[in-house]
């Protein structure tokens, strides 16, 4: 797709690691499909389409996290993410059992706003990542690994941890109280 | 090696798609799928820079997102089922309750 | 004593031991109406007499913080830092005693949800007690803060008729002035974190940042409107009154015993010591309103047709002598403000119970539908006039002793102002005299109400500790100010070195008083 | 014994709190014995005490006693400590010696009444406050006295606290005396931060010191002597002690005649170092006395109320104390406390025999005749009115005398004359009163329409009549003129260890003229009385007649009271109640409740960008978002 081309190599032209570049060749794939999808999602009006063109997009992006040394968020992007969250969704677009597609999205000046306001969104954003990567910003190192991971998670994060799995079940508390009543009483 | 700039780029990318599917769609569903892209595009630029900065907390922020994200699209999924219940539509430019 | 207690974080125990009793109350059932009023009471006694062991434990020669505790917190300098001093201990003190008297006092009066009452009114003391033993300036503004919340309540839930009106206004002057002061707190941590490389919010380490003149006065602006309302100075003193006429007893005698001493406290503790050139500079400006506020607040009372807008209206006349006192910089007025403090805690919070037994009996409290209750209710008459003459500072009970300490000092700082704050002890006797003529003497109104019966044991046990303590207070002042004295005396060091215009505190126009020099304290 | 001197105060002070406590438990018979029986020791302890002091002669410093470390804060201190001296004593003596007489009276005079032990509670108060008040020895606990017999004396005019008449005199009482008291205050705080010491010797000795500047001095003078006016019922806060007789007679017998009212004199005479030293303040002493005492009498002398016409003689004669001290002559001003200590309570207390007799009644208009009915009490009341009459060898005629005599010696003539003057309406207003009530035809008239049965009080009530006035016949001889010897002025002699002496002295033969002038001011104003009231009874009448305006002034007490009313009270009555309205619920709360709705309006207004849809919240959110990331990226 072109919008990716355009943005990886107006960043690989600006900056002077375009040496460290060359092996970006098969990465082009996965992130061509991944923006690829989401676009797909913006244009489709179908919102079974929509949840599968996430889940494609969701898969590519785990694909990408396992690259980026990153192995354990991997896995739980393609199960969790891909997997288990946007089975949900298909199941609430089932719920809903819309016969008509959506309608159609009319161009409005609203639409017009948010487009312009995503571009300089983007913009702000890629000055952002660019600046991030400057030289001595960042430290690299070798990340300890999915063991490091699962001692940090139940040392300096053990709070964070604990309470998430509190948030889980007030989730699931939640959703049953909201949802499971029968309508009307 | 994997320049993180590039999945940096991604990651900005993603967003801004997101953003502009948000505001581009009219139904909540769909909506809330957006809100998903820009979460993961986020998760994105956290692996990123644990990539690059080496530390391993990066992640562990990841996985965080991805729990409370999905405790997010159970509850966020369960007000919008209750709301078609109710209004037997969830098309944004017709809830008009948030006016006071 | 103290080496017994040494082990324990007996701060933290009086400061939280109410609010553990407020969480255990929501595991009442509803209809245990009195095994909550029990539970209630029994924490905010035990609180009480825990609180007087840190008056034993409390040694007081250093003047400095004593049983401090101290752990980080949260980042940013904000670390949960608690103690008392000399300045503080009473206070607490203070506000442990009222707690229980003012629960006691309601056992009947609320009858509604007494569940939430008295969960609030615990709540309600923590946040007190924690203002007071805060010694960072983040927690004590969490305590501040969280004590908004059981007031607007307690008024807005058993108030009177016109409650969401005066519950309302009472959230809007009072946030008004603590949003201010948030903004200034963190204006305060950045200027540290910038002057000295780490952040913090120990109040003894902002105290010696450095600002800029301007900087300094706007904080100082800030943090006075902030307590300037507290207070409250005239002329942000309207919503006093409506307060305390909607609020139910035990929440006017609370906010007049404690909540009011906020105000003063926070001058003393944070506005004066964090920003003294600037406190300098505004101290005759305020020093007039001040005075103002004593005759006006005097004058108001005269006329007040209700009985809890008088003593609201007396409480603006006699926290202007206080405040009049805190910005006179000297020892003597420094000691006799909290002094008074404690001495309006007393009376005044007495005089609400009082108004509130009669209250409770028949139901008005407007003078007029009053008449001769000293007839049927002589016990009554006689507590009721010793709370009044407390607050109109007769000899030989606590008021006195304060009230001249202020005058002193105050008359060492500037005497033309002193002279017009002498006039609160005619005005003081008049609208309290009047009130008592109109309410106790004369002929009794209606010679067939027989609702006008003389006290019971319960509200025995409600006055007659304050009525002992009066008199104690005003023949032993020496067992109070002696805890005081370093902690005092350590203070008006501190803002006479930080500030040398505060010794010549005069008005305009005025020349520097020859008497200033004597107002040096002797230690 | 002498050594606990300082019980003098507490035993008092110690049975009132009993009786407040456990007053209504208790027997009325247990009541009055430890009532009386407090007071009566304390009465032997300052009569020992006095003993002593007469004894070890002068140049003894008499005794001290600090019981508490009181206040202490800075610089500034205040113990409780009671000192014993020449001055204190004679003081003590009369607070005590009077006071005790006047409880026992009080026995059979509220025999019937309800609250025995309430009224009994009060005046042991009041008698221990009294007691701190003389016996202190530093200036800030005189005002704990002074207050607390303040308080005191509005208990007991309120005593009957149902009729509203009395209440109101209560706090009229009280409201008036504060007025003093403020002034007496900022007198205090200027001595404490210019002398830098509370304790009466230390004032005294400041402005030879050289501590105070003369108009410092001055000042602070004038400024204690306010609240003397207000305590001691002077020009121009006297207004309260008229309305005060509505209190039961013992207590004005005890507290608005012998010695609550006196205390301003005592003042003055305890701080006579520091009143001595400003030739100011001491002439503002001696011409509000001596006006007071002229101004006080005229209007005596139309009075209807027994007790009235006591209470303005009461006025009156504090005014001739106050001359004595102003001139210079404070030993005199003592003595006539004293001698009008015996001679007023005396007064007081047969008229409240006279009232006692009457049921109750207080008009002169409605008594007459009385002579014989009350055969104890006439003849008291005699010997009391010839004492305040300055009738010659009775006390009033030497203490008076010592006073004049003083006052002409230090060529203050003005003043001397005013006394003269005084004394003869002294003479004349009291001769009425002994014509109008125990003379003549008897004008008692009953509800009924029968003579109510008039009968002499008990024994209880006689014998302190009878004491008295033996004191008040013969006390007199303590202080002999001077041209009787060296040592004729006994009182003048002991009391000079403490006061400033009196300086002038006078041949031997102005001083005999003095004293036949004044016999003669005496005996010319009874002289009036007798053609007045009883030789020619149309006469007051017609002369009221031919003055009407002046006798309506007198009637009208010179309207004084109605001119504090229009000037003082009224109008910031008033004025508060117009402020309060317009101001405070107007203004300060107009500003609120505005800019409420100013903001509810403001509200309004922006309640267009509120289109309830998501996505503009949201858009608003993003712009928020962007020109956040925008700043952090600049």
């Amino acid at each position: 797709m072109r919008d990716s081309d355009f943005g990886l190599t107006l960043a690989a032209g600006k900056t002077k690691y375009r040496g460290k570049f060359h092996g970006l060749g098969y990465l082009r794939y996965p992130v061509a499909l991944c923006i690829g999808s989401v676009l797909a999602m913006i244009l489709s009006r179908n919102q079974a389409h929509n949840a599968l063109f996430l889940v494609l997009a969701f898969s590519c992006l785990g694909g990408l996290f396992g690259l980026l040394d990153a192995p354990f968020a991997a896995a739980a992007q393609v199960l969790v993410y891909a997997g288990a969250i946007m089975v949900l969704f298909l199941f609430a677009i089932m719920m809903f059992n819309l016969r008509e597609p959506a309608p159609r999205e009319r161009r409005t000046l609203r639409t017009f706003l948010a487009a312009i306001l995503g571009l300089v969104l983007f913009a702000e954003l890629a000055i952002a990542a660019v600046r991030a990567i400057a030289p001595g910003s960042v430290s690299p190192g070798e990340p300890d690994g999915l063991a490091g991971l699962g001692r940090l998670l139940f040392t300096d994060y053990l709070y964070a941890f604990e309470i998430t799995s509190l948030l889980i079940l007030a989730a699931l508390v939640g959703a049953l109280a909201l949802a499971g009543k029968k309508e009307g009483g | 090696m994997i320049p993180p700039a590039a999945f940096l780029l991604l990651s900005a990318v993603l967003f801004s798609l997101g953003v502009l599917a948000f505001f581009v769609k009219k139904d909540l569903l769909t909506q809330f799928m957006a809100v998903e892209v820009m979460l993961n595009a986020s998760n994105l630029a956290f692996l990123a820079m644990a990539k690059a900065s080496g530390q391993a907390a990066g992640q562990v922020i990841v996985l965080f997102v991805i729990t409370v994200a999905a405790a997010e699209a159970v509850i966020g999924l369960a007000i919008i089922v209750l709301i078609f219940r109710q209004r037997r539509t969830i098309r944004t430019d017709e809830l008009k309750d948030l006016r006071g | 004593m103290s080496a017994m207690l040494s082990g324990l974080p007996l701060v933290s125990i009086v400061t939280f031991l109410p609010l553990a009793g407020a969480v255990l109350l929501v595991f009442f059932r509803r209809g245990s109406a009195r095994a909550v009023r029990a539970t209630a009471l029994g924490v905010s006694l035990l609180t009480f007499v825990l609180s007087l062991l840190l008056f034993f434990a409390y040694d007081g020669a250093s003047g400095l913080p004593e049983l401090v505790e101290r752990s980080s917190w949260l980042r940013g300098g904000i670390d949960y830092h608690v103690g008392v001093d000399g300045i503080s201990l009473f206070l607490v003190l203070l506000a442990a005693l009222m707690t229980p008297l003012a629960l006691l006092s309601s056992w009947r009066a609320v009858d509604d949800r007494i569940k939430e009452f008295s969960f609030f009114m615990l709540l309600l003391e923590t946040g007190m007690i924690g203002v007071f033993v805060s010694l960072n300036l983040f927690l004590f503004y969490v305590f501040w803060e969280a004590m908004l919340i059981p007031m607007y309540f307690l008024i807005g839930i058993w108030g009177g008729r016109r409650r969401i009106y005066a519950t309302t206004k009472f959230v809007l002057f009072t946030m008004f002035g603590s949003l201010l002061m948030l903004v200034a707190i963190f204006v305060l941590q950045a200027a540290y974190s910038r002057a000295m490389g780490s952040p913090s919010l120990t109040i003894a380490d902002l105290a010696a940042v450095p600002l800029s003149p301007a900087l300094q006065s706007w904080l100082f602006l800030a943090f006075g409107l902030a307590f300037a309302i507290k207070i409250p100075l005239f002329p942000l003193h309207t919503w006093l009154p409506d307060a305390h006429v909607e609020a139910p007893t035990a929440g006017s005698v609370l906010l007049a015993a404690v909540l009011l001493k906020m105000g003063a406290y926070g001058f003393l503790r944070l506005g004066l010591p964090l920003f003294p050139a600037a406190a300098a500079s505004f101290a005759p400006a305020l020093s007039i309103l001040a005075v103002v506020g004593i005759i006006y607040g005097g004058l108001m009372a005269l006329v007040q047709k209700d009985m809890k807008s008088l003593v609201a209206y007396s409480s603006v006349s006699h926290m202007g002598l206080i405040m009049l006192a805190v910005f006179s910089l000297n020892f003597e007025a420094t000691e006799g403000a909290i002094y008074q403090m404690l001495n309006h805690g007393l009376s005044t919070g007495a005089l609400f119970l009082c108004v509130g037994i009669l209250y409770e009996r028949t139901h008005t409290r407007l003078i007029a539908d009053y008449g001769g209750a000293a007839a049927r209710m002589p016990v009554f008459a006689g507590l009721f006039l010793v709370a009044m003459l407390s607050s109109a500072g007769l000899p030989g009970l606590n008021g006195f002793v304060g009230e001249f300490l202020c005058f002193f000092g105050i008359f060492a700082a500037n005497k033309t102002l002193a002279v017009l704050s002498v006039s609160t002890v005619v005005l003081s006797a008049a609208y309290l005299l009047w009130l008592y003529r109109r309410v106790m003497h004369g002929p009794l109104k209606d010679p067939a109400d027989r609702r006008l019966r003389d006290l019971d044991g319960r509200e025995l046990a409600c006055l007659v500790p304050l009525v002992v303590l009066m008199l104690f207070m005003g023949l032993f002042p020496g067992t109070f100010l002696r805890k005081m004295d370093s902690s005092v005396a350590r203070y008006v060091e501190s803002l006479r070195s930080k500030a040398p215009v505060v010794t010549a505190l005069e008005l305009p126009g005025r020349p520097g008083a020859e008497a200033t020099a004597l107002a040096e304290p002797e230690r | 014994m002498v050594r606990y001197f300082w019980l003098i105060p507490l035993l008092p002070g110690a049975s009132a709190l009993l009786l407040l406590l456990l007053g209504p438990r208790l027997s009325r018979r247990w009541i009055s014995w430890q009532a009386c029986l407090t007071v009566f020791l304390s009465f032997a302890l300052s009569l020992a005490g006095f003993v002593h002091l007469v004894r070890a002669g002068h140049g003894s410093s008499g005794l001290a006693k600090t019981l508490l470390p009181w206040i202490a804060s800075g610089s500034f201190s205040a113990a409780i400590s009671f000192a014993f001296d020449e001055l204190a004593a004679v003081m003590a003596l009369v607070v005590t010696g009077v006071g005790l007489l006047i409880h026992v009276y009080s026995v059979g005079y509220m025999a019937a009444d309800r609250a025995y032990s309430r009224y009994f509670a009060y005046l042991n108060l009041f008698t221990f406050f009294m007691l701190v008040l003389v016996l202190a020895s530093d200036i800030v606990l005189m005002f704990v006295g002074w207050e607390g017999v303040g308080l005191c004396s509005y208990l007991l005019i309120g005593f009957w606290f149902e009729r509203p008449a009395a209440s109101k005199a209560g706090m009229k009482a009280f409201i008036v005396n504060r007025i003093g008291d403020a002034a007496f205050i900022v007198g205090v705080l200027f001595l404490l931060v210019n002398v830098g010491s509370s304790s009466f010797a230390a004032i005294n000795a400041a402005p030879a010191a050289g501590v105070l500047g003369p108009g410092l001095v001055t000042l602070v003078a004038i400024l204690l002597f306010v609240g003397a006016t207000g305590k001691s019922a002077q020009i121009p806060l006297y207004v309260w002690l008229p309305d005060a007789m509505e209190g039961p007679t013992p207590v004005s017998a005890l507290i608005h005649a012998a010695t609550m009212v006196t205390a301003g004199v005592y003042m003055v005479c305890r701080l006579s170092g520091l009143f001595a030293a400003s030739q100011a303040a001491s002439s503002v002493v001696a011409w509000v006395g001596g006006l007071t005492a002229v101004f006080a009498a005229t209007i005596a002398l139309v009075q209807h109320d027994i007790k009235r016409v006591l209470a303005y003689s009461t006025i009156s004669q504090i005014g001739y104390m106050f001359l004595g001290c102003g001139v210079g002559a404070y030993a005199a001003g003592m003595f006539h406390l004293v001698t009008h200590a015996f001679f007023k309570s005396l007064l007081f207390l047969a008229a409240g025999s006279v009232i006692h007799a009457l049921g109750g009644e207080q008009d002169m208009r409605r008594m007459g005749g009385l002579k014989k009915a009350l055969p104890t009490t006439f003849p008291v009341f005699l010997v009391g009115a010839l004492a305040i009459a300055g009738v010659p060898f009775l006390s009033g005629f030497f203490s008076k005398d010592a006073i004049l005599t003083s006052a002409f010696a230090g060529g203050h003539y003005v003043l001397y004359a005013l006394g003269l003057s005084g004394a003869v309406l002294t003479a004349l207003y009291m001769f009425r009163l002994i014509y109008m009530t125990f003379y003549g035809q008897t004008r008692a008239t009953h509800p009924a329409g029968t003579a109510p049965h008039v009968h002499e009080s008990p024994p209880v009530m006689t014998v302190p009549l009878v004491v008295l006035a033996v004191f008040s016949a013969l006390a007199g001889f303590a202080g002999l003129p001077v041209l009787l010897g060296e040592k004729a002025n006994w009182i003048g002699g002991f009391l000079e260890a403490v006061l400033e002496p009196a300086a002038h002295h006078l041949a031997l033969s102005t001083e005999v003229g003095l004293i036949l002038a004044a016999t003669a001011a005496a005996l010319a104003g009874i002289a009036m009385a007798f053609v007045f009231y009883r030789k020619r009874p149309d006469l007051p009448e017609r002369t009221a007649r031919s003055f009407p305006g002046i006798y309506r002034l007198l009637v009208g007490k010179y309207y004084v009271d109605e001119a504090y009313d229009a000037v003082v009270v009224r109008p910031l009555v008033r004025g508060a109640e117009t402020v309060y309205a317009r101001f405070d619920l107007g203004v300060i709360d107009g500003a609120l409740d505005g800019s409420a709705a100013a903001a509810a309006s403001a509200g309004k207004g922006l309640n267009v960008l509120q289109s309830g849809l998501v996505r503009d919240y949201a858009l608003a959110f993003l712009l928020g978002a962007i020109l956040f990331l925008g700043v952090l990226l600049l």
